[in-house]
């Protein structure tokens, strides 16, 4: 069994909607990244394979790369291009 | 005075603006900008959308784009409002006052918040239109090109 | 609506604008630069000054300032109220309202608009000193730089 | 005797104040630039000397270079470089 951190995962706009949720709480392994985060979100709903490569991450309320490496208490985001103004 | 406001409601353009502004003697050039719901999309009438937004991070992402463009001009003061929820054709969506002595930082300033705010601040509009369903909107390639020329 | 006003009286930013957009249904973008009477000028403490203008000359050229601005961007509307007369520090001197369906061609349209008119609409500002008697502002040539551009 | 036009000539600014009058009514030959205008005014007023190359014309409210020539009924105007706004 390997060890892992649980994160706070918040959902916004069509990601949302696809998850059905407005967040989940996801277990991932220690060291885990970004990448690794998207790899089971598509996984878990695969309706956001079709737009896989819109989907955008927030670590902690800013805006953050994929292959940043997720850390205890992170809360979380993902969602699709921004589109305010 | 610098402030960013996220909220519902809609917003005042000359009470903020004054409250903005208050006690700040130095100003000589205020420029705003104000958005607004637009009636018509691509050619179809628009009857209403929904601003999502992510709370707290709305908001943390407009002052960081107001802390940035305070190191890149001699602002004064610096306001943004952007409201989320139900908006109709002709709505205000969002507010940014800059204040300068310079007429120019204040222009470039509003300027660059508004390119920036576009492309960053974690807000999504759902658009329902008079003869199809509701959709959200993609981001536009103009709005990144308008980002990236200011790095 | 386009229109241009030469005034004495102060104007009334949100009301002003709002006359100036009243029903233009495509708008998506205002932009408003609102220029004030500063409380120093080279560190120096202005206690008053005096706008004098060409009648008939002020109202045309700002006209034809707005009617330029209209061949280069896609206007919706557009306002330019410029006062005359004895004003202090903290006074309202000049606004530009410019709409459009577009940001960039409201703001470009704005700028564009105020570096005109610093060069070309014919005021003429003397400023009273805390220290020292009246004087005729001079022309800056940053403002003629600022007109080029546009060339 | 040279056939003339009469021209109203209004003043701004420093211009009026040098010239003590707010308007003149100027009467000029026939054929005459803004060029003439400015020569006329230089002498009739010196105290313009000072700053002549800062005059600037308007020709029935339009900005107009010096060289331009005049037309009877033509409305004209003398004074500094702008600073509104």
């Amino acid at each position: 069994m390997t060890d892992t951190h649980s994160y706070k995962v918040l959902y916004f706009a069509w990601v949302r909607e696809s998850a059905g949720v407005d967040e989940d709480d996801i277990a991932l392994p220690v060291g885990a990244t970004g990448d690794d985060l998207k790899a089971h979100l598509l996984d878990v709903y695969p309706a956001l394979k079709e737009r896989a490569d819109k989907l955008q991450l927030a670590i902690n309320q800013s805006h953050a790369d994929w292959s940043t490496q997720l850390t205890a208490g992170d809360e979380l985001a993902v969602f699709p291009p921004v589109t305010g103004g | 005075m610098f402030s960013v406001r996220v909220q519902e409601a809609d917003f005042d353009i000359k009470a903020d603006m004054a409250a903005s502004l208050h006690d700040e003697a130095g100003i000589g050039a205020v420029v705003t900008f104000n958005g607004v719901v637009r009636p018509e999309v691509n050619g179809k009438v628009l009857k209403t959308m929904t601003l999502e937004h992510y709370p707290g991070m709305a908001e943390q992402q407009l002052r960081a784009l107001l802390e940035e463009a305070r190191t890149r001009w001699p602002l004064d003061a610096g306001l943004i409002i952007h409201r989320y929820g139900r908006l109709y054709p002709g709505d205000n969506i969002v507010l940014v006052v800059t204040a300068s002595k310079h007429r120019h930082a204040a222009f470039e300033a509003a300027e660059f918040l508004m390119d920036w705010l576009k492309t960053k601040a974690p807000f999504w509009k759902k658009e329902e239109l008079a003869d199809s369903g509701p959709h959200w909107v993609e981001e536009r390639a103009t709005d990144l090109a308008a980002t990236d020329r200011w790095s």
